[in-house]
């Protein structure tokens, strides 16, 4: 990462002298992956992990023999959770040090803002994150699931007898776009199931908003009312998470009273929080630390060596769904190139029809020629006193993903 | 018709009375100066005059139509009044002329400036340091250039507050010299002063504050007589 | 175990006296086979124990207890057959629940309880604590798991609570909670003492549930059951709204509580020194922080104690913060008094700082604290008004805080100094006070009221690197509000700004309320520049 | 705009023979000149020409704030605000020329369900509506603010942290979604600019030399400005407000002026930056992003229009340079920059080099 850096800023800092700052491309025999994670700012508790994986995964494939007889080298960078300096960044990357794809960005902002850059480039983007959906760039791969094969099978549950039979709803989310398009999914989806309009509530706090009492009175309120079941579906994010949680639970609401489908809770909001009155909230990702199987096994305990070996300043025991999503992605390339039998992206982007994985999920992860999408397994995890997540329901395979939503 | 008429002036800060009812009236060509110990409201009541600060109740008058109370220092300053400060209060970033220039005000025309610019030069004898930062000039120096800000606009009014303050004796005297040239039958000048020396060389009439209420209006003759006078002031 | 074994021992022998006879008894394998099965039989199994637990013996239902207990805390193991207790979640081996033998676990699965379960075992535990509970707590504190599903639990597992309980209040309570679930019992008479029982308790729940009865063909056809419900429905409703109103007035004064600990240190500093602390924020950071270490502390030397390590933190926070600030002071500010925009860009260098040292050393999680009783949870006060424990400890905090700043700077020496520079400094230093040291101080002063804050927030909010960068703007628009110089303006102004962000939220939304109430407050400074208590001075 | 400022921008030749005497301001107008025809004549990889067109926005910035600042002892701490008006007109600019040409409605207006456009975007696929329109929004925005605050004599630290709460609020209401302009996610995905493909090399280096010649273009100007007599004005209502007043000149009148112009060049570097980064999201207005405006001028030298441009560019190329090549270390050599130039160089980087124009008092306000 230095010999990116210093390479390419020394010659934006030296003006019109950096042409001749500037050197060729490396070696002809290592192929180059470049990371847009952030390890400061916002982002970086979540973001900075994922660089480790993605060499983590990139020293396996090495470790296998590379890729197309070439090894992979892992250029990552700090945007510093700073959306143009993301653009900036990845310009670079493509432009000077032609990497074959680009793996990075958590928020949908990010994305957004590195988008017209691969597209500009004709690079490839993977992201990890899941999001809002409707999007479908060739340029970009999204190995995450889009609300529709992923919340809607949570909400399904949650309404069918195994889960609470709920028939109210009560949608709390922080104020963008990936909470917005949700909602507005789920509500399209109530609708087309009959549900009155009278039967969900909607409301927006700001970003980093910790004030819940008001909201909890209301939920509890909300809950009071007849008509049925209610829960609340919660896509704040960030430390609101958290907030509200310890509001809800300090106002004595269990999850068997009002339950909480938290979409963007993991593990590591429940730091710092007593989850014994919190047990039974809900959550719902592609992946959880709790999935049965040996793939999970292994990857776990290569995470830990790998963190341990490398002393990688987070949680050896602590592996959330993004981080299994990275790892997803340099593989998901890494075969689609040699299944291409080239590192060109029109040729890699080819090879993504049919392409399969098996990835510590314990699911197989499928591409079809259609889209940029891949098959997930969904799970429904449920908040236990150990700060984690066991898992209470999975899908009984990887649903087709659906880009854009039929709801809304 | 008088050149000033302050009227019943009251200001307050807080519960703290300032000026409690104070009334004089100065006359065109006079030259009036106001004595009292500290704290008797001379500045402030300068302050009023100038515009910097608003009083509970009163007027002050210019002339005979403009109610100064009501106006911005801006405005008051259009209206012919200049006050000059007690602590010398030049403008440190700029050379002496470019003081004297905004001095000049933004009425007079540009092409007028350079004249009037040179003149005040030569009366406040700075000529030779006119593009010397005013905030290298010496203390004597700044108070004569901010007689000379205040001068370059041809007041109707000025206001001096404690012109001599800590000038040494051969400059109060030049100082006393220069008031007494600039007396003009259009032109009313309230003088701020501890010096009792230099109020009795310029003054024509002399009027003692004190704790906020006027305590005496006449000559300074007839102050140095008077006993109230004598207790609080001029006694000690 | 065996107190309450014998307590069990001495109610069933009480029970005994007053049912003679049962009508089955429990059958213990089938029992523990359907908490050991799937998802149906776990909640086939205790919604059964529910529905005959009025007639079982009271040693099936201290089975019972057992196994709900084992299966709520993942102590439950299930092996191919019967089922294993253990003493602790994931032990290697644990006792057969039917035999009592030492069985291992090994092979085990320990089965994953979804919501719908978890209310079924849930409401069987409440039914078993209020049938054999071994005090008159443990049995309230089934009780009110039971009136929580009280649709779901048989009248006569509440007539034999109420039959077998020795506890005067208790048996009262049971009593009207039996009473209250008679609302749609036949006999009109029963109905009428229903309404007027669950009217007895308000909440929103008693309202919906009183509410519902509208529809009832009663309703129109008896005008005895027709006066009743209106009664008892004007009541519940009124007592809702009071209990909303409290609310209300509850979440604005803890909302204001915390505006104004982070922003009293701010008064005092920028009162005195015309600086504008921009790390004040961090300050609160560094206070919460040093709460952290004082917890580690305790788990390391004092675990016993480790419950009160939140007060032990006061001092130690205040003084770890008041000395970050007076080395501020000292090495930089100290040379920036008359260029008071430079202390302002000084200080935002300090918190960016201060920010990323504690990432760069501690890390950019948020801090696991452990949460005393007394600030966590909370009691429902009256109707659907509850009192967290959280925010109270909040109040409290916030109360004390100003009560002890007031007295320093009334009672004190050091407080009248500050006052004295505060109202003017020339004059101070004319009087031969060191004018530098009091600023030193009063920095200190505010820079520990800053890591009192720290405190107080910890239970509230998550405690990470960035938490103090969200008051910034908030604090420094209390202070200008209130008046600089002026606690009470201060106080005042928190009161406001809480307040009326409080109101407003649920008319127009989070987002719309901190809007308004920030226009606001900026339309009413340019009005009034010196806010709302300064006092005018001369310039 | 008031009466004042067109008198200084008819002034006499005497500020002229000023401006030319500022070696500073005339080296770096010179400078970017000839980066500009350098980068005409032989462009380098276009990301380095993008980043050297931000720098020069970046720059642009940094010398609005540092007129209000360091000529009129303003520190606005809601610059960022002005800067985002720019930015969002040109982002809107952008996209109602896209949809026009392409017909493809942006992701923002399909998301809120909208059929098209609203009303008030009606002409700003016109460029020149567009620039006028963000300008003068800048303007009447600053304009209000303006003078509100100055009426009411509101100053020195107190409108520091009023224009703070300020740009705090428009945070807040440009993250709301129901404001209607892309809430958290901004604008983003440019098609077109002038009905050329967006991050085409061309369009990346015209970009890129729009905006150094605009930085020389404002440099050159505000030196005019400031070397006029409104310039010497300027100065002395920031060393001693009160006493310009009571020579006869409406402060009032004189600071709104500038304080509206200053909003105007900063929405100008809005209006050059986006384009160039491709997004523009609420971020740019967190208080934070104002404070740094002001961190860029006092680290170049404040009151030397110079230094603002030194400090911007220097701030800025080692951000880039350094949160990549030493992330964990860049904060820690931010906030020591910015002790340094605090405590130990008053006048800024420039007092490394002895450079003086003319002292500079730095006298708090009162």
């Amino acid at each position: 990462m230095t010999h990116l850096t210093r390479r390419s800023f020394v010659g934006t800092a030296a003006l019109l002298a950096a042409p001749a700052l500037i050197r060729p491309a490396a070696a002809a025999d290592t192929v180059k992956l470049g990371c847009l994670f952030s390890s400061s700012g916002t982002m970086a508790n979540l973001e900075g992990r994922l660089n480790h994986v993605v060499r983590m995964a990139a020293d396996e494939i090495n470790g296998r023999g590379g890729v197309n007889g070439r090894q992979i080298e892992v250029l990552t960078s700090d945007p510093a959770s700073d959306w143009p300096l993301y653009a900036q960044v990845g310009r670079q990357m493509l432009q000077q040090e032609k990497v074959a794809a680009l793996f990075g960005c958590w928020t949908s902002v990010s994305r957004k803002s590195v988008l017209p850059v691969v597209e500009q480039n004709d690079g490839l983007l993977f992201y990890p994150l899941h999001f809002e959906g409707d999007e479908n760039s060739k340029n970009v791969v999204y190995v995450n699931s889009p609300p529709a094969s992923s919340v809607l099978p949570a909400v399904d549950y949650l309404m069918g007898p195994d889960g609470v039979g709920a028939k109210r709803f009560f949608m709390i989310g922080s104020d963008y776009v990936w909470p917005r398009t949700i909602n507005k999914q789920l509500k399209g989806y109530w609708k087309s199931k009959g549900i009155p309009e009278s039967a969900w509530r909607e409301e927006y706090v700001p970003f980093g908003f910790s004030n819940f009492q008001t909201l909890v009175n209301q939920v509890r309120s909300f809950a009071s009312q007849p008509g049925g079941q209610a829960i609340v579906v919660l896509t704040v994010v960030g430390s609101s998470i958290p907030d509200f949680l310890r509001e809800f639970a300090n106002q004595g609401i269990s999850a068997t009273d009002v339950p909480i489908l938290g979409l963007d809770m993991v593990e590591a909001d429940l730091e710092g929080l007593d989850t014994g009155k919190l047990v039974g909230h809900l959550n719902c990702w592609a992946y959880l630390q709790a999935a049965k199987g040996e793939r999970n096994q292994k990857f776990l305990a290569d995470w830990a060596a790998y963190v341990r070996a490398k002393n990688v300043p987070f949680s050896a025991d602590t592996v959330i769904d993004p981080m299994v999503s990275a790892y997803d992605s340099v593989n998901l390339w890494a075969l689609a190139a040699a299944k291409a039998g080239s590192f060109a992206v029109p040729e890699v982007r080819k090879a993504f029809a049919g392409l399969s994985f098996n990835d510590p999920s314990g699911y197989t992860l499928t591409m079809t020629g259609e889209n940029n999408y891949v098959s997930r397994g969904v799970f429904i995890g449920s908040v236990n006193e150990k700060r984690g997540f066991d898992v209470l329901w999975q899908s009984p395979n990887a649903p087709t993903p659906v880009p854009f939503s039929p709801y809304g | 018709m008088t050149a000033l008429v302050v009227d019943a002036l009251t200001v307050a800060f807080g519960r703290f009375t300032a000026l409690d009812a104070v009334s004089l009236a100065v006359d065109p060509g006079e030259v009036r100066a106001v004595i009292g110990p500290n704290g008797a409201g001379k500045t402030t009541l300068l302050d009023v005059i100038s515009g910097i600060t608003k009083p509970v109740s009163g007027r002050v008058m210019l002339g005979d139509h403009i109610d100064l109370t009501k106006r911005s220092e801006a405005e008051i300053a259009k209206a012919g009044v200049r006050r000059k400060f007690q602590k010398p209060s030049v403008f440190p970033a700029l050379t002496v002329r470019e003081n004297l220039e905004i001095g000049c005000g933004p009425a007079l025309p540009a092409r007028d400036r350079p004249a009037r610019i040179a003149s005040m030069l030569g009366e406040i004898g700075l000529g030779p340091r006119a593009e010397v930062p005013a905030g290298r000039l010496a203390h004597g120096e700044k108070q004569w250039l901010e007689i000379g800000m205040v001068l370059a606009a041809e007041p109707a009014l000025l206001l001096l507050d404690e012109p001599v303050a800590g000038l040494s004796d051969t400059e109060t005297a030049q100082t006393a010299a220069l008031i007494r040239r600039l007396r003009r039958p259009d032109r009313a000048i309230l003088v701020i002063e501890h010096d009792m020396g230099f109020v009795e060389a310029i003054a024509d009439r002399v009027t003692v504050l004190h704790e906020g209420r006027t305590l005496y209006e006449g000559s300074m003759a007839g102050a140095r007589a008077e006993p109230q006078v004598i207790e609080v002031f001029l006694g000690r | 175990m065996v107190e309450p074994l014998r307590a069990l021992l001495a109610l069933c022998c009480l029970a005994l006296l007053t049912i003679p006879a049962w009508a089955a008894p429990l059958d213990r394998a089938a029992f523990a086979a359907d908490l050991c099965g799937d998802g149906t039989a776990q909640v086939r199994g205790p919604e059964g124990l529910v529905q005959a637990g009025g007639d079982l013996s009271a040693d099936d239902l201290a089975f019972a207890g057992r196994l709900l207990n084992a299966l709520a805390e993942r102590r439950l193991s299930c092996p191919a057959d019967g089922a294993l207790l253990l003493d602790r979640p994931d032990a290697p081996e644990g006792h057969d629940a039917l035999t009592g033998a030492v069985r291992p676990a090994a092979e085990a699965r320990a089965p994953i309880l979804s919501l719908r379960q978890r209310a079924a075992i849930e409401t069987a535990r409440g039914t078993v604590a209020l049938l054999t509970g071994p005090d008159p707590a443990a049995r309230a504190a089934g009780l009110a798991v039971v009136e929580r599903r009280i649709a779901t639990v048989p009248a006569a597992v509440l007539d034999r609570a109420r039959d077998a309980e020795t506890d005067a209040g208790l048996k009262a309570t049971i009593t009207g909670l039996a009473q209250a679930a008679a609302l749609s019992s036949p006999d009109p008479a029963r109905r009428l003492a229903a309404i007027a029982a669950v009217a007895a308790s308000p909440s929103g729940t008693a309202q919906a549930r009183l509410a519902a009865l509208k529809n009832d063909p009663a309703y129109a056809s008896d005008p005895a059951f027709q006066a009743a419900l209106d009664a008892g429905l004007a009541k519940v409703s009124r007592a809702v709204v009071i209990g909303d109103g409290l609310a209300v007035v509850y979440n604005g004064l803890s909302f204001a509580s915390i505006l104004f600990m982070a922003a009293a240190g701010l008064a005092i500093i920028f009162g005195l020194m015309g600086v504008i602390n921009l790390a004040q924020g961090e300050f609160i950071m560094l206070g919460a922080y040093a709460t952290y270490g004082v917890q580690e502390a305790f788990r390391r030397l004092a675990p016993g104690l480790l419950d009160l390590y939140l007060f032990a933190a006061i001092p130690v926070a205040f003084g770890a913060v008041a000395l970050v600030g007076i080395v501020v002071e000292a090495l930089i500010l100290r040379h920036l008094y008359r260029r008071p925009l430079m202390s302002l860009l000084a200080t935002w260098a300090v918190s960016l700082f201060l920010v990323n040292l504690v990432r760069v050393t501690i890390g950019t999680q948020n801090l696991q604290f452990a949460m005393p009783a007394y600030v966590s949870g909370g009691v429902p006060l009256y109707a659907d008004f509850v009192v967290t424990w959280n925010r109270l400890f909040a109040i409290a905090f916030a109360a004390a805080t100003l009560g002890l700043t007031l007295l320093i700077l009334r009672r004190t020496p050091l407080g009248l100094d500050i006052r004295a520079v505060t109202q003017n400094r020339d004059m101070a230093a004319c009087l031969g006070l060191p004018t530098r040291r009091i600023d030193r101080l009063a920095f200190g002063l505010g820079s520990g009221l800053a890591g009192l804050a720290g405190v107080a927030l910890c239970p509230i909010y998550s405690v990470n690197p960035g938490m103090g960068s969200g008051f910034i703007v908030d604090s420094f628009m209390v202070v200008v509000l209130g008046g600089v110089g002026s606690l009470l303006g201060t106080l005042v102004a928190a009161l406001g700004v809480g307040g009326a962000n409080v109101l407003i939220e649920p008319v127009s939304g989070a987002v719309a309320a901190k809007v308004i109430v920030l226009v606001g407050i900026i339309l009413f400074l340019q009005r009034r520049p010196e806010g709302l208590f300064a006092v005018r001075r001369r310039r | 705009m008031s009466g004042a400022v067109q008198t200084a921008l008819a002034g006499p030749a005497g500020p002229a023979r000023r401006a030319v005497r500022d070696p500073l301001v005339a080296g770096l107008v010179g400078l970017c000149l000839a980066a500009a025809a350098g980068l005409l004549v032989a462009p380098p990889a276009p990301y380095l020409v993008n980043a050297l067109g931000q720098l020069a926005a970046f720059a642009i910035l940094a010398v609005s704030l540092d007129l209000v600042w360091g000529y009129l002892g303003i520190l606005s701490l809601g610059h960022g605000l002005f800067f985002a008006i720019g930015g969002y007109v040109c982002a809107m600019h952008l996209l109602a020329h896209g949809a026009a040409v392409t017909g493809v409605l942006p992701d923002f207006v399909q998301f809120m369900g909208w059929k098209s456009l609203p009303a008030y975007w009606a002409g700003l696929d016109h460029a020149p509506y567009a620039f006028v329109l963000a300008l003068a929004l800048a303007g009447l925005v600053a304009f209000v603010f303006g003078l509100a605050s100055f009426r009411s004599r509101v100053n020195g630290v107190y409108f520091s942290i009023i224009s703070q709460a300020l740009v705090y609020v428009a945070m807040l209401l440009m993250y709301r979604n129901d404001t209607g302009l892309g809430g958290n996610n901004g604008m983003t995905g440019f098609p077109l600019l002038f009905g050329w493909p967006m991050g085409s090399p061309g369009v990346v280096t015209g970009l890129a030399v729009a905006a150094l010649l605009t930085l020389a273009a404002i440099l050159a100007s505000t030196r005019l400005l400031v070397g006029s007599a409104i310039g010497r004005r300027m100065l002395a209502c920031r060393d001693d407000e009160t006493r310009l007043r009571t020579l006869g000149y409406s402060t009032t009148r004189l600071k709104l002026g500038i304080w509206c112009l200053s909003a105007m060049i900063a929405a100008l570097a809005g209006i050059l930056y986006v384009p160039q980064v491709g997004i523009i999201n609420p971020r740019v207005l967190a208080p934070d992003l104002s404070i740094e405006i002001a961190v860029w001028v006092a680290i170049g030298g404040l009151g030397r229009l110079g230094g603002a441009v030194i400090g911007a560019i220097l701030v800025n190329g080692l951000k880039f340079w350094l949160s990549a090549a030493m992330p964990e270390a860049w904060p820690f050599i931010l906030s020591g920059l910015v002790l340094l130039v605090v405590l130990v160089l008053p006048n800024g980087l420039l007092d490394l080099v002895g450079w003086r124009p003319r002292p500079t008092w730095l006298r708090s306000s009162r």
